[in-house]
Parts: C-alpha cells; sequence; structure tokens
C-alpha cells in the first residue's frame, strides 16, 4: 500500500539517503533498521511530509503523497511518533489525543467562538474516541494529567494514541522502545500486535534487535543512506552484509 | 553620479557604523541570555550625555570625560544584567523584554532630570572641516566614526569565534544548564556580555554624539534600528549584525539620495520583511529545514 | 486616590496639559518653571482677590491621545477653572473638542492655527503661527531679491504645519518651490538630502523643524558646502540650536517672535521692558536663559490673570474678559482678540534673526 | 472505559457564568458612581481592552508575537473615520465596513508573515506596522497627515449621538463584554486547542493532518479585527484620529499590558489593561518625574509577578490555601 | 570517591529520591539500574548540580559539595553525559567538543585542545566527518556520541553517564560499553544509570538497585547478576 520508489534526500553537500526503493504491505509490521546516521528517521521524515525528499516519489494506496505538505500527508492516512518524544507538553493528555481526531470535526473560528450547541456534540463525540484510545494504551486514568507530568515512556504511549486517534492507515514510530526497559519493551511490543489487528499498518524503527524480531513482518536494512538488504526477521538476522554494517558480533544482538 | 556613489557609500557606511553599534550589542547580550535588550539605545545617550556634559559643557579634557561615560555605561550594564537575568528569573522573555523597557523609560526619565531634555553635542575629535572625496562630503567624524567601530566590531567577531568565552557565551543561551553542566560560569559568562554590549553602546555614544546629538530620550529610537538591523542579520550572530545594520543604512542612504527622505522607512522595512521571507533567521542565520525546535517568547 | 480630587473653593485651579517628558519636553519643562514662578508670585501678593492660583500639571508626552486622556481629568475630574496648553500641534487640535464641549475657557500655547479657526467661544491661542512666521519670511526673501527657494520639512505636527502653510502662500508671495522634502526627526545623516539641493537652482534654503532636526540641518548644511542662506523657523530660536551648531550657526537666519532679540530691541519698543524683567527674573529664578515656550506660557498667564481680575472665574464671563483683550503687550508681541479673531497676532509681531558669534541677533 | 470530565463543556459553562456576572458588575457601575471622568477612563478601558484580548488571543493561545496589532487598531480607527466623514457612511456601519478591511489586510499580511517565527515575526510585523504608520501619514489627502482627522462623528442610536461618557459606556462595555466572551469561548473549543497546540510545536500538528498554517492565519485575523474594532470605537470617541493613534508605541504598550495582566490567561488582558490605566492614571500626579515612575512600575511587576499579575495572583491564593509542601527547586 | 549519603529530592509533591546513600571508589564502575521514573536521573542530576536536594550531603574526595555550584564541580572533574543529551543544537559539533573543555581552560586559552578532539574523533570517526554540522540536525545516535565525547573532553576524573547506549545501533552500544571498560583502565571512574542493565551489570564493579526512589539491592556486580529479582524485573525472565 505504501510504496518508495529511488527515494533520496540530500542536505547541502550531504547525502542523507540515496536511491532507497521498497513496498509495505497492508497490514504488516514492517521494521526499518539501520546503523546510526544511516537515515532512517530522514526517511520517516519524507514519508511524513516533514520534509521534501530530493529524488523519488512515494505513494499511498496508488496516489503520489511526496511533494504534498505535511498536514495534507496527515490527513491522508500516515501517523507518526517521534525520535523524542513530542507531546503538547501544556495540554493535558485527553487533549493531546483528541488533537488526533481534530480533523474530522467541523466548527471554525466563528462557531467556536460563539459556541453554538454542534459545537459541544462534535466535542463529545471526538472526547470519547480520545477516551477509547486512552485505555488502548492503558493510560486513561492520567488523562486529565497534564502531559508535562507524565514520564518519556508515558508519553510515548500518549504519542501511539493520539497516532491511532486520526484514523490513520500507517502509523510510523521512531524508537519506541528507547529508553525502556526489557519488561517494558515487551508490553510495547504487545501493543504494536494490537494495532496491526485493528488492520493498521505499522512502520517501526528501533535498534532492540529483540523487539524488532519479535514484531516485525518484514524487515529494511539502511545502511549510509542506501537500501542494503530486506526481507523477513530469520534472513536479515542471517545476513552477512547485515552483521557486519550494523549488528557486530551476535552476541550483542 | 560618482559623486553620488561615492556619497551613497560614505554615508552608509557612517550610518551604517552608527547602527551597527546598538546591532551588534543587541545581539551580543541576545546570544548569550537570549534576551533582547529595549534598553541598549540607553547605553549611547548615557555615554553621549556625559560627554556632552563634562567635556561640552563643564570644559573637562576629552580623556577623562570618555573615562566616566565609559564607567557609567558599565555600571548600567551590570545593573540591567541583575534586573533581567539575576533579579527576573522566573518570567518569560517578553517579561524580560518588558523591564528592558521600564529600564529604557525609567532611565531616559532620569536623564531627563539628571541633566535636562535639551539636544546636546560636543566638539568633533578632530574639527568639523569637511574634505572631499570624488566630490563626496567626508567629515572627520565621521571616519571616527567608521574606524572606532570597525575596531569594535572586528574585536569582538574575533573574540565570539575564536575564544572560549566567546563560545561559551552562546551556550549559555542555547541551554543554561547544559553549559553549567560543562563547567561554564553562567552569571559571570552572561555578566561579561552586558559589559562588553555596555561598552560598545558607550563607545558608540562617544564617538556619534558630535555629528547626530544627543538627547535624554534618543536612546528609544536608536534602540528600534539596533534590532530591526541585528534581526534582518540573524539574531545572535555578531556578523549577522553588522550586516543588517549596513543593509539597512544602505537602502536609507539610497532611497534618501534618490527618493524622499521622508518615505525613507518604507523601503527599509519592507526590505525586512521580504529578506526574512526569503531567509526566515535573517541574513547569516539561513534557512532552516523544518525543525521541531520553537522558540516561543511567551514561554518561561 | 486618583478619583477623588478635590480644592478649597478659594484657590482658582488651573489646568496645564504640557509635553513633560520626550523628546520637546524642554518646551514643557520652561512653561512649566515659568508659570510656578509666575503664581508664587502673584500668590505672595495676595491672588486674585484673595483667591491663589494654583496648577495642575500633566505631562501629555506630545501624544494627542495622552493629551485628550489628561485633558478630560482636568475639565471632568479636577474640574479646574481654566486650562493653558498644551504645547504640541497635534495635542491642540485633538484636545479641542474636549475642552469646546466642557466649556473651559482655554488659552492654547501651541502655534497651530486651527485651534481657533474656526473660532469657538471658549478657545484662544497665543503664539505666533505658522501663517505669520511664513508671510514674514517670504517678505523677506522678496525683499533681498530671493524667489526660488528649497524647503525641506520635518515628518511630524510642526514639519507638516510648516509646509503646508508654506505651499500655500507661496504663489501669492510670488516665490517658487523648487525643492520640498521631508525628513524624519530621527535623521541621523542629512548629507545625501542636501547634496540633492545642491543640483537645484535654489537661491535660499528654508528648514522648519523643531528640537534637535535645526542642529543637524545646519551641521551637515555647512559640511555638505551648500553656500545659500538657511532660513529656519521660530523652532530653532533658543540658545540650545545655537550650541549645538556652533560655529556653524554664523549666518544662518530665521523668524520668530521678538522674544529672543531684546538686546537689540529700540527702546521705544513696547515689549522691550516686558520682555528684559521676564528673561532676568528667569535666570535669577533658574540659572539658565528661557525659551520662547516658557514666553508664551508667560503671555497665556498674564492675559488670564488679568480677565480674571475682571471677570472671575465663572467660565463664560471669564471667556468674554480675554476675548476683550486689546493691545496686551507680551513677551511674544502685543495681543489683541476679537470675536473673530481668537490668535491675537499680527505679522508684525514677527522679526528675522541672524545667528552670529553663538548670537541670536534681529535684523533691522 | 473509564469516563472522564469534558473539560470544554465545563469550561464553556464557567464562562457563561463568570462573564455574565462581570457584565452584571460593569453595567450597574455608572449607576452608583456617577463622576465623569471615572466613566470616561472606563471606556478607554473597554476600548484599550480589545486588542490587548485579540493579542492574547494570539500571543497567549498560539504563542505567535505580533508587534502589528497598534497598526490593526489604527486601521480601524482610521478606516471607519474615513468612511464615515469623507464618504459620510453612517458610523456604525463603516465601522462594520471597516473591520472587514481589517480582516481582509490581516489576512493578506497574515498568509505572508506568519511563516516567521518568534522574533523574526516579531520583527516583521514590527516593519508592518511602521509601513503602516507611515503611509497613514504620507496619504495626506485622505488621512490628514500627520495633523491627523478631526470631527469624527459619534455613533448614534435612534437619532441620538453617543456623546455623554455615560451613554458612550452603557454601548461600548457590552461590545467589550460580548467579545470577551467570544474569546474565552475560542479559547476552550476546538479551535483554541488546535492553537494551543501550534504554540508548542507546529510540525507534530502538520503532522495530525491539521493545517497549522491556516489556523495561525485564522487567529491572527481574528485577533487583528479585536484590534480593528477598538480602533474604530476609539475614533468615534474621541472624535479624531491622528498617526500617533495605534502608532508602534501603542502596539508596545499592549504587549506590555500582556505581560502585566498574565499572557497565558484571556482575563489577563483586562487586568492588564485595568493596571496599565490604574498606574497611568497615578503616574500622572506625578507630572515630571513620570517616566521614572511608570518605569520603575514596570519593572517591579515583573519582577514580582514574573508571569503576570492574574496568574500572580492566583498562585499566590492557591498557595496560601495549601501552605508547606516541599521544597521543589531545580537550581 | 564520590558519596552521596542520605539524599532525598522531592519534585514539589513529588518525592524523588529518599534518603539514598552511595559511593563510587576510584577507579570503578559502579552501574545504577532501576526501571522508568526510578529516580536515575535525578540522582545524576543531583551529583551534577543541576537539581537542589532537600536533604543529605555529597561529597567527592571529602570535599562537600552541596554547596559548589554546578559549574565547580566541572572544575572538580565532574563531567555528565545527560539524559536527552542536551547538546548546544545550534552550535557545531566541533564548537559542542571544544565547550566539553572549558572548565580546563583559562583566560579563554586552551592547551592540548586539538590533541584531545582527535581522541574524540578516533573513538567515534562519524563526529570527525560532521565537525561543522550543528549539532541539532545530527541524527540521535550521532547526537549520543557527540555527548559522550563532550564529557570526555573535559579530561574528567569521574563520569556520570545517564543512559549512555540510548538510541544507539547494538555495534556502536558494544563500543560505548568497551570505551567504558577503556575509561576504567585509564584510571576513571564511572557512575552508569542504565536500562540495559544485563550490558551494565557486566562490565560494572558494582551496582545499585533504585526502586521508587529508594536503594532496594547493592552489591558486587557479578552478585547481583546472580539474584532472581534482578533477572525477573530488569533482564526478562525468560533469559539466561
Ligand atoms: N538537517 C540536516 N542537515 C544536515 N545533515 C542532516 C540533517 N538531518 C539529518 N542529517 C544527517 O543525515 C543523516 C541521516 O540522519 P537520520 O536522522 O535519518 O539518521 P537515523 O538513521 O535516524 O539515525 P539514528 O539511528 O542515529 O537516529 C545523519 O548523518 C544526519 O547527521
Ligand atoms: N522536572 C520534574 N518535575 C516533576 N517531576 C519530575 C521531574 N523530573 C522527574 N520527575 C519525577 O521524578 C521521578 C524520578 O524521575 P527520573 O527522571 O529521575 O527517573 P529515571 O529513573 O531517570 O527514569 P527513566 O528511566 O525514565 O529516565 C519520576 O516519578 C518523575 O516523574
Ligand atoms: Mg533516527
Ligand atoms: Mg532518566
Amino acid at each position: 500500500m505504501l510504496a518508495a520508489r529511488d527515494l533520496g534526500k540530500s542536505f547541502g553537500g550531504l547525502t542523507a539517503l540515496h536511491n532507497v526503493s521498497f513496498d509495505v504491505v497492508k497490514g504488516q509490521i514492517k521494521a526499518v533498521i539501520g546503523p546510526n546516521g544511516a537515515g532512517k528517521t530522514t526517511l520517516f521524515n519524507l514519508i511524513a511530509g516533514t520534509l521534501r525528499p530530493s529524488a523519488g516519489t512515494i505513494t499511498l494506496d496508488g496516489k503520489t503523497i511526496s511533494g504534498l505538505s505535511a498536514s495534507a500527508i496527515g490527513a491522508s492516512g500516515i501517523a507518526r511518533t517521534f525520535q523524542q518524544p513530542q507531546v503538547f507538553r501544556s495540554l493535558s493528555v485527553a487533549e493531546n489525543v483528541m488533537l488526533g481526531g481534530h480533523r474530522f470535526n467541523k466548527a471554525g473560528f466563528i462557531a467556536c467562538g460563539l459556541g453554538l450547541s454542534f459545537t459541544r456534540r462534535e466535542e463529545e463525540d471526538l472526547h470519547a474516541t480520545a477516551s477509547k484510545w486512552l485505555d488502548f494504551v492503558g493510560l486513561a486514568e492520567f488523562s486529565s494529567r497534564t502531559a508535562s507530568e507524565l514520564s518519556l515512556g508515558q508519553q510515548r504511549y500518549v504519542e501511539i494514541a493520539r497516532a491511532m486517534a486520526t484514523g490513520a492507515k500507517v502509523i510510523l514510530m521512531d524508537e519506541p522502545a528507547a529508553g525502556l526497559d526489557d519488561t517494558e519493551t515487551r508490553q510495547l511490543g504487545d501493543l504494536v500486535r494490537q494495532i496491526r489487528a485493528t488492520g493498521v499498518t505499522v512502520l517501526i524503527i528501533d535498534h532492540h534487535m529483540d523487539f524488532i524480531m519479535s514484531i516485525a513482518d518484514s524487515i529494511l536494512v539502511l545502511n549510509f543512506g542506501e537500501w542494503l538488504a530486506e526481507g523477513t526477521p530469520e534472513e536479515i538476522v542471517g545476513s552477512e552484509t547485515v552483521i557486519n554494517a550494523y549488528l557486530g558480533s551476535v552476541e550483542d544482538a | 553620479m560618482i559623486t553620488d556613489l561615492a556619497q551613497i557609500l560614505i554615508t552608509t557606511l557612517t550610518v551604517g557604523s552608527m547602527y551597527a553599534l546598538v546591532a551588534v550589542g543587541v545581539s551580543l547580550i541576545y546570544s548569550a541570555t537570549g534576551v533582547i535588550n529595549f534598553a541598549q539605545g540607553e547605553f549611547v545617550m548615557i555615554s553621549g550625555m556625559t560627554v556632552a556634559g563634562l567635556y561640552g559643557q563643564l570644559g573637562w579634557p576629552l580623556a577623562p570625560a570618555i573615562g566616566v561615560a565609559l564607567v557609567a555605561v558599565l555600571l548600567y550594564g551590570a545593573l540591567l544584567m541583575v534586573l533581567t537575568t539575576g533579579l527576573a528569573r522566573r518570567t518569560s522573555l517578553i517579561g524580560v523584554l518588558i523591564i528592558t523597557i521600564g529600564a529604557s523609560i525609567a532611565t531616559s526619565g532620569t536623564a531627563a532630570r539628571i541633566w535636562d531634555s535639551d539636544t546636546h553635542r560636543f566638539a568633533p575629535f578632530s574639527g568639523d572641516a569637511p574634505f572631499w572625496v570624488f566630490g563626496a562630503t567626508v567629515t572627520p567624524q565621521a571616519l571616527w566614526i567608521i574606524g572606532v567601530s570597525t575596531v569594535c566590531v572586528a574585536g569582538l567577531i574575533w573574540f565570539m569565534r575564536s575564544t572560549m568565552v566567546g563560545k561559551a557565551m552562546r551556550a549559555c543561551s542555547l541551554d543554561k544548564s547544559a553549559a553549567t553542566m560543562v563547567g561554564i560560569p553562567v552569571q559571570a559568562t552572561v555578566m561579561v556580555s552586558f559589559l562588553l554590549s555596555g561598552l560598545l553602546g558607550g563607545v558608540g555614544g562617544i564617538v556619534t554624539t558630535p555629528l547626530t546629538t544627543v538627547d535624554a530620550y534618543s536612546g528609544m529610537l536608536l534602540a528600534i534600528k539596533g534590532f530591526s538591523a541585528a534581526m534582518l542579520g540573524g539574531m545572535g550572530s555578531i556578523v549577522g549584525a553588522l550586516l543588517g545594520a549596513l543593509l539597512i543604512a544602505f537602502i536609507e542612504t539610497v532611497t534618501v539620495t534618490f527618493g524622499s527622505s521622508a518615505l525613507k522607512e518604507l523601503p527599509t522595512f519592507t526590505a525586512i520583511i521580504l529578506v526574512l521571507l526569503l531567509l526566515p533567521r535573517g541574513i547569516v542565520g539561513g534557512r532552516q529545514e523544518a525543525g521541531l525546535q520553537h522558540e516561543d517568547l511567551t514561554k518561561q | 486616590s486618583f478619583i477623588t480630587t478635590s480644592h478649597a473653593d478659594d484657590t482658582i485651579q488651573i489646568g496645564a496639559p504640557l509635553i513633560l517628558s520626550g523628546p520637546g519636553a524642554f518646551a514643557g519643562e520652561a512653561s512649566k518653571r515659568t508659570l510656578d514662578m509666575l503664581a508664587e508670585e502673584l500668590n505672595k501678593g495676595g491672588g486674585i482677590s484673595g483667591a491663589p492660583v494654583e496648577f495642575v500639571y500633566y505631562d501629555t508626552e506630545g501624544k494627542p491621545d495622552v493629551a485628550v486622556r489628561v485633558v478630560n481629568r482636568l475639565v471632568k475630574s479636577d474640574q479646574v477653572d481654566a486650562v493653558l496648553g498644551p504645547i504640541a500641534s497635534w495635542e491642540a487640535v485633538a484636545v479641542k473638542q474636549v475642552l469646546e464641549r466642557a466649556g473651559v475657557p482655554t488659552l492654547m500655547l501651541s502655534a497651530t492655527r486651527s485651534t481657533v479657526d474656526p473660532v469657538s467661544d471658549c478657545v484662544f491661542k497665543l503664539p505666533a503661527d505658522d501663517a505669520i512666521v511664513v508671510a514674514r519670511v517670504y517678505k523677506y526673501l522678496k525683499e533681498n531679491g530671493i524667489s526660488k527657494v528649497a524647503l525641506i520639512t520635518t515628518q511630524d505636527g510642526f514639519g507638516d504645519g510648516g509646509q503646508r502653510e508654506l505651499e500655500n502662500q507661496a504663489e501669492a508671495a510670488g516665490i517658487e518651490i523648487v525643492f520640498d522634502e521631508k525628513f524624519s526627526m530621527d535623521d541621523t545623516d542629512l548629507a545625501p538630502l542636501l547634496n540633492k539641493i545642491k543640483r537645484t537652482d535654489a537661491q535660499a534654503v528654508i528648514n522648519w523643524s523643531s528640537s534637535r532636526a535645526p542642529v543637524i540641518v545646519t551641521n551637515t548644511f555647512r559640511q555638505v558646502g551648500l553656500d545659500l542662506p538657511l532660513i529656519h523657523s521660530h523652532a530653532a530660536i533658543s540658545p540650545a540650536v545655537l550650541e549645538g551648531a556652533g560655529d556653524n550657526s554664523e549666518g544662518m537666519l530665521a523668524a520668530g517672535a521678538k522674544f529672543e532679540a531684546v538686546n537689540d530691541l529700540p527702546d521705544s519698543d513696547p515689549q522691550k521692558p516686558v520682555i528684559k524683567a521676564y528673561r532676568d527674573a528667569y535666570e535669577a529664578s533658574f540659572g539658565e536663559a528661557p525659551n520662547q515656550f516658557g514666553a508664551g506660557a508667560y503671555d497665556a498667564f498674564n492675559i488670564l490673570v488679568d480677565a480674571l481680575k475682571r471677570a472671575g472665574t465663572e467660565s463664560e464671563a471669564l471667556c468674554d474678559a480675554i476675548e476683550q483683550t486689546k493691545g496686551h503687550v507680551g513677551l511674544g508681541g502685543v495681543y489683541s482678540y476679537s470675536d473673530s479673531d481668537h490668535a491675537g497676532l499680527g505679522t508684525d509681531s514677527v522679526v528675522i534673526y541672524q545667528a552670529g558669534s553663538g548670537q541670536w541677533k534681529m535684523l533691522q | 472505559m473509564t469516563t472522564i470530565a469534558l473539560p470544554a463543556r465545563n469550561e464553556i459553562r464557567n464562562n457563561a457564568a463568570t462573564v455574565l456576572a462581570f457584565a452584571a458588575g460593569m453595567i450597574a457601575l455608572p449607576f452608583v458612581f456617577g463622576n465623569g471622568y471615572y466613566l470616561n477612563t472606563l471606556v478607554f478601558v473597554a476600548i484599550l481592552a480589545l486588542p490587548a484580548l485579540g493579542l492574547s488571543l494570539l500571543s497567549g493561545l498560539s504563542g505567535q508575537l505580533a508587534i502589528s496589532h497598534g497598526a490593526f487598531f489604527a486601521l480601524g480607527a482610521y478606516g471607519s473615520s474615513i468612511l464615515a466623514v469623507r464618504l459620510g457612511i453612517d458610523p456604525a456601519i463603516s465601522t462594520i465596513l471597516a473591520q472587514f478591511i481589517v480582516a481582509a489586510i490581516a489576512a493578506a499580511i497574515g498568509a505572508v508573515v506568519l511563516r516567521l517565527r518568534s522574533h523574526y515575526l516579531a520583527i516583521a510585523t514590527l516593519s508592518f506596522a511602521i509601513i503602516v504608520e507611515l503611509l497613514i501619514e504620507e496619504w495626506s489627502s485622505v488621512t490628514g497627515g500627520m495633523q491627523g482627522m478631526i470631527g469624527i462623528p459619534p455613533y448614534e442610536i435612534a437619532g441620538m449621538s453617543l456623546t455623554s461618557d455615560k451613554a458612550v459606556y452603557l454601548v461600548y462595555w457590552p461590545i467589550t463584554i460580548l467579545m470577551l466572551w467570544f474569546a474565552l469561548n475560542l479559547s476552550v473549543s476546538r479551535v483554541g486547542r488546535a492553537l494551543r497546540a501550534i504554540r508548542e510545536g507546529e510540525p507534530i500538528v502538520d503532522s495530525l493532518g491539521i493545517r497549522a498554517a491556516n489556523y495561525k492565519i485564522g487567529v491572527y485575523v481574528v485577533s487583528s479585527v479585536f484590534a480593528g474594532l477598538g480602533g474604530s470605537l476609539y475614533a468615534h470617541f474621541v472624535g479624531f484620529v491622528t498617526p500617533a493613534t495605534g502608532s508602534l508605541m501603542f502596539a508596545i504598550d499592549i504587549i506590555m499590558v500582556l505581560a502585566l495582566g498574565g499572557f497565558d490567561r484571556l482575563w489577563g488582558a483586562l487586568v492588564g489593561v485595568a493596571l496599565i490605566t490604574l498606574l497611568n492614571e497615578y503616574a500622572l500626579g506625578f507630572a515630571d518625574y513620570k517616566r521614572i515612575f511608570l518605569g520603575v512600575a514596570l519593572i517591579a511587576v515583573m519582577l514580582v509577578f514574573p508571569r503576570g499579575l492574574l496568574p500572580g495572583i492566583i498562585d499566590l491564593v492557591g498557595s496560601g490555601l495549601r501552605k508547606g509542601g516541599a521544597d521543589a527547586r531545580r537550581a | 570517591m564520590l558519596e552521596l549519603a542520605n539524599i532525598s529530592v522531592s519534585y514539589g509533591f513529588i518525592s524523588a529520591l529518599k534518603d539514598v546513600s552511595l559511593n563510587v571508589d576510584e577507579g570503578e564502575i559502579v552501574a545504577l539500574i532501576g526501571s522508568n521514573g526510578a529516580g536515575k536521573s535525578t540522582l545524576i542530576n543531583t551529583c551534577a548540580g543541576l537539581v537542589r536536594p532537600g536533604g543529605g550531603e555529597i561529597r567527592l574526595r571529602d570535599r562537600a559539595l552541596l554547596k559548589t555550584p554546578s559549574y565547580k564541580r566541572a572544575e572538580l572533574g565532574i563531567a555528565v553525559v545527560p539524559e536527552n543529551r542536551r547538546l548546544f543544537g545550534e552550535m557545531s559539533v566541533r564548537d559542542n567538543l571544544c565547550l566539553g573543555a572549558f572548565s580546563r581552560s583559562s583566560m579563554g586559552r586552551m592547551p592540548d585542545l586539538k590533541q584531545d578532539i582527535e581522541m574524540v574523533f578516533a573513538l567515534f570517526p562519524r563526529l570527525a566527518e560532521r565537525q561543522s554540522q550543528r549539532a541539532m540536525t545530527m541524527s540521535g545516535g550521532e547526537q549520543q556520541m557527540l555527548a559522550i565525547g563532550r564529557a570526555l573532553m573535559s579530561r574528567p576524573q569521574i563520569i556520570l553517564m545517564d543512559e549512555p547506549s540510548i538510541g544507539l545501533a547494538p555495534k556502536i552500544v558494544a563500543r560505548i560499553f568497551e570505551v567504558i571498560r577503556q575509561l576504567r583502565e585509564q584510571g576513571k571512574t564511572i557512575l552508569l544509570a542504565e536500562q540495559n542493565a544485563a550490558a551494565s551489570l557486566r562490565i560494572a564493579d558494582r551496582a545499585y538497585v533504585l526502586e521508587l526512589g529508594r536503594i532496594t539491592m547493592q552489591g558486587k556486580a557479578s552478585e547481583l547478576w546472580e539474584q532472581d529479582k534482578i533477572r525477573k524485573l530488569y533482564l526478562g525472565e525468560n533469559k539466561t
């Protein structure tokens, strides 16, 4: 459903991504791995429209999305979480998630300013959706807390709930397990599988190989901005090139 | 035509140097603290008024008058530093800006009471007699202004680029606690920036007053020019402030030469908007790839 | 608190909205000092039929909005018996309506003619206005065979008013304006502007500007080597301008009231002793020479006190009494008001000055 | 599933109640105190509150600092005055027309400059303000140039001119309170939420499929119309406009008002206007020491209440209520 | 060398450290393990002087530190790899490294700066390639390398590391731990707060376990490594 062809991105003289092509199958969890600075986050930024590609195209369900604005891409069904959790720190947890579903409602400046009654109905519906997703990630009891009071780990879950609330078809997760211990990482794995179960396609970056191995249906490996390998977890972990470039000795994996 | 060009060049350099002394001071304090110092023009006013009073009116010799003026601006710089970064810890950038506005208002009011609200001036250092270069008028004082500010700004650029203290200043404004963590005494560093910035303004007052005159209220207008220039150049960059000041002076001079003096601000401020649209972070700040950083002035 | 103000019934309260801060404050300060000095003297002698005079000063900052606010406070809260001020033209224009509605006897210290044109019952003005100063300047130019002039005026209320008047009267006076540009009060280098005049065939340059602008104009004028007569407005006639311009001031001209020319006036001039007395008293009190703004306040005070003595504080009677002022010899000229003229001065109150060895001298 | 209180709904009710109480108080006031000057001053408070509320919407909610509110105040003032004086349009109608002009200009300018951030946005809007001021000064055939325009007609209601302070008060305050109510509603609505989110990070908002740029332009327009309306009301009250009306310094004053009152609450705008009016009135008594007093007072307020008076007082009351608590200090 | 006695820290009503005592001897690696929110970062920040404790004492070589401002602590030889990296984002990689050495400079002069930078570059060649890139535009892992490099620049005697392996590729993680081991061999002292309990227990001499702001276990790393509870909580039960 999501397909990239010959993607490239350079910053000034530096090529962060070069000639990368891949496909993501609907309903799959696809992992993107690679050494630091390989271009993984850059790839996500290109898909989400935060950056414009210097070359190549990205299509979602056959429609070209590269070149669209970030908000248009967001509206077309791609949501993301960030490498450093980006919640709206001064907003409540519920409000954070409500912003995910924001785009489905219609009330504009005038209607809101006048406090028309339909705006209130919309709000209630949106709130119900938000509560559903907070429940889904297990943060229901925190819903009226200010987001900044949550630990970094919890903020990651807020991001996930918010992404789900956008009704996205594809979710991009950038190192969601960073800073989690093994127990927490396993719980996160369960959640990602549940997301897949709702029919959402997941693209995930992480350096925790156990975690990636246990959830990914398919893995894309980048190295120095180039496509290095792609395949099932078993194929990847057995690949000599991947071990050399990324994993180092098997023992550390 | 050659006369016009020569005159444009001379005037741009003279006026640009005056603006630069303020703009660079604004940028310097900003680069160390993130504070926009609205009272930057007061340094110029204080030193101009002091020298005009002691040297121009009371007939002191020039050197001690300059000495007193520089001491005065240093003290004022220290006072501003205490007000904006010492006492005002928990406020937002806007809060600090308001404090500097308050300081500027109170300072001009006080100056009007200590001296008066008349216009003052003192004799140029090397006389008034102009000379001509390609038909363009050059006054000796203009050369003083250009020379002194070149020396000051060049020295400062070197200081910021090549010394640890210069780098430490920027570090303080970017992340105070990270700065302390690597061993930077933040308060002292910030103090250095205020004192240097005060000196720049003070020197500015001393060299420009014979040409521009000074009164108790002249600080605020200068400050607005100063940060327009600093921002046009790219906030926090000394080179940027210099370029911004020269560009503004150039646009003004060209407008006055070929258009109307009353409208000289029109092209200037239109140019500021246009330049920023092309280079959203000023001339040297350049374009920015969409990032997540966002500086919110009202946030604490 | 600021809301309740009351004053003993037997004091006469006079509101003085003056510019006391910002560029231009020197005008308000001189006025305030003068008024204080006069009030003290008057009160020492028993005030007006036993009633002391008291001034309520507010700072207008030179801004019309602020002026309106303080005048509102003067008439509605302080309920003053009369108002002296404001000084800046655009303040005066702005507050006129408030004063008119309140019917408070007012003596404007601003030069602009629009406060008394059209005439309204209780609003009078004192200083010589642009109209008569410009007329005098043009007369001087004609006498000296000059018909082509360059105008430079500041981008503010004062410069704007002057420019309009200069343009309006030019044709009738047989003057051709060959250059007409504005500059801003905060301009630091006027060389490019003045260089442009070199390329015209102007025979003289008229500069209509106030506070520090005349100094910068004069200095730059000499520096760019312009060799033409330079004529300033009345705002330039002050010791501060001479001090600022130093040697460069030599030979420059200006038109204004006789106030600065006390030593050059013939003894037969009725204004001479009045001016001398005021200058001496002011210098004795404050250790420096007064300026023409103080002089305006002085005249306003005396005209008002004179009317108060005749009519008391009741507004209508007081206004009538002011209107009946005839032949009052003041510092700015000889004032005569009538029901069609609340400006009071004629062209003969304006003279031409020339600067020489650091002094303003009246040209005979 | 846990049920959670819905903040937006409660807040809308709270707003309505508070605003009604406030309105009742303000409208009763002139019947209790008759002092003309008092009312006159309060009319200025009502007028000034509008640009302040507008800026509070823009800066307090979406974190965008603009220095253009003086310019829009001036555009509202001049726009309505020119229509009323030069074209003889009824002041009430000219006021409304002027707001459309203001909105159109704000949308055009906003679309261009709102791409900039923080200081750079501030300086670009400042530049716009200076350009407006210059154009007003220069286009003297229409605007009256430096001398300004006088003789601007007051509003008329049922054939009666609004000239007495009391009458103006009773018309202006309800308008201001309505606008306040509008602003409060907006701030707790989904639009307000989006704006608060923009303040924290536009790219994140965009990533959720929300067009941050449109919201920014929208709030800029609304906020400018607040300022423009203030300007029109001002012009028809004082009867004159000059280039000093809504000059650059005026815009800075408005920012000052918000800093004093508190950026993070709309009521802060009202508190700030009240405070600055009080300070100014009090300062009048200082005559030529006024600037010193005002400058020092500004510094003092910001040092004592770093986040503004309203949040400061709320904190004081709050900490008074729950005394004690551990010491939490970050060095 | 570094000693914490009865340290308590609270943020408003949240108490993050309760009566924590701990010591790190010269030349050893001490690991600090604990799950999210246990207080690891708070402890590190307290040692660095960024957070002021409500009570207790900190000593560096018997010198009381509590009243020492944090920049002086850097001069005394403490370096920090902070949580969230805290780089000077707008400055270049090279400038960030230079600033790391600030505490060694006197009057703006700085001996051996080049040599130390080369040392860091040798450790992380990627940084050498990107000397003039602005720190904020570096990738997550590259930033982490820079944060570690910056801490090394001050030639510290004791390094406080808050999750140094976060965001790094497995190969680099292995290198980081190797570096930490080398640092000890050079005589440096290291306090290491890590989520990656397995790896940190493997190289540490001793370890403390922090739970909800209290130290609940301490001892030789190898001994803790054997404890069931640890294995369950931090290493995942099904691992050998
Ligand atoms: N704005 C930029 N300017 C210059 N270089 C950049 C910019 N953004 C990213 N880069 C460089 O592009 C390369 C790819 O970065 P990216 O963030 O995509 O890496 P990554 O694969 O996500 O790495 P990590 O696992 O460390 O997060 C890096 O070397 C980075 O330094
Ligand atoms: N600035 C703060 N304000 C309020 N509470 C805070 C703050 N910083 C930390 N806390 C709280 O203090 C406790 C300890 O936090 P700390 O960051 O030290 O944990 P940690 O062990 O480093 O966790 P992690 O592994 O997630 O980094 C947590 O409950 C956290 O929510
Ligand atoms: Mg990354
Ligand atoms: Mg931590």
